[in-house]
């Protein structure tokens, strides 16, 4: 199990750590900087995260998963800083016997981290920016 | 008693700690919270508000005491 | 979009060809030689495909993912010859503005692949050899 | 006519092409599968056997012409 918060996402990294014979399938989702959003153009985005209670919230994530599904190896890398069009920003991995398992694995992980891991995203446009999610 | 701020907390209020005097005599997150919205109508615009105590979400009514770590969480937006 | 018959499949490639300013999400599904099936231990696979064939079916199964989720790019990546317990066999790769069409086309794509693409596979145990599936 | 096989069909013939003479006289896809049927009782225990003709998938009525190029696709398995 490989949680991090890191500068640079490291894909290769990321499937290095995931490696086990016992495993036929690995799943991993790798969310990068979109150049669009709320149908304005992004520049680049800023992450903040309060580091302590992020890694906190990710082991408990990572191990609710672990009891729900039959998970041989799992990593959660999250960016922190500046990232630019097209870098990755969060990379989640999961490998499992079978397919399944790392598909539905590696969904509750990335749905689970956006919903209650303290980290920030402030988004930057051409003209101004806002901190992602922060108002209704 | 010193808070920890980050996104847009740390933008309304201008710093990344808030000091709070003792003679505010806040007990509870709840109280915390009360206050906060009070002194920074900002705040209350948020979507939402956590509150963490020693890196764990923490619920109103838990107790606050000397020594504690203690975080604003606005609304999350990793990943 | 990228589609192949490869001695390796490198899962760095496929990440590669992922890149686009458009996505927000990237799935990427490793299929990998399990040190163990039928409750027997795996010591090799040996893939075989009718590769003019297998290249069609992988096209078409990519259009059809292309026209039922907005895809902003798409590998697919097949091993032949010899694996050893660890190594990639297949990757599957999806690009998409948002990662809910990344993850369900992926999966599509891979249970699709095992479906229909004339590729076969021929494990290896300590005593014998089987070729998957050919049997009922 | 020359037929393409692979895995378990190219074992079961033991060779990566079967030859079949002129006057089998097969002319359908249907035709092709009962000839084979006959000549190697080991296809008839396949889990299941198409045939494809110019790299596509063919039914049983499918008619078989020279210059085509058919092959065997027995059940597959990968990824």
């Amino acid at each position: 199990m490989l949680i991090k918060l890191v500068e640079e996402v490291d894909v290769t990294e990321a499937y290095h750590s995931l490696q086990s014979p016992g495993a036929g399938g690995i799943d991993i989702f790798i969310g990068t900087v979109r150049n669009h959003a709320q149908g304005k153009e992004v520049t680049k985005l800023v992450f903040e995260a309060y580091a302590p209670m992020a890694l906190k919230e990710m082991q408990k994530i990572a191990r609710a998963a672990q009891q729900q599904w039959p998970i041989e190896k799992l990593v959660m890398l999250h960016a922190v800083g500046e990232k630019l069009v097209g870098e990755p920003v969060v990379i989640i991995g999961v490998a499992s016997a079978h397919r399944d398992a790392a598909f539905t694995a590696c969904r509750f992980l990335i749905d689970e981290l956006k919903k209650t891991v303290p980290i920030w995203k402030k988004e930057y446009y051409q003209d101004n920016s806002v901190w992602v999610n922060a108002h209704p | 008693m010193e808070i920890l701020l980050f996104g847009i907390t740390r933008e309304i209020v201008g710093s990344g700690t808030l000091k709070i005097k003792p003679e505010e005599t806040i007990q509870t997150v709840g109280q915390l919270k009360a206050w906060l919205a009070g002194q920074y109508p900002a705040m209350g615009k948020l979507s939402s508000l956590a509150v963490a105590v020693d890196s764990e979400y923490a619920d109103d009514d838990q107790p606050l005491q000397s020594g504690q770590e203690v975080a604003l969480i606005p609304p999350v937006s990793g990943g």
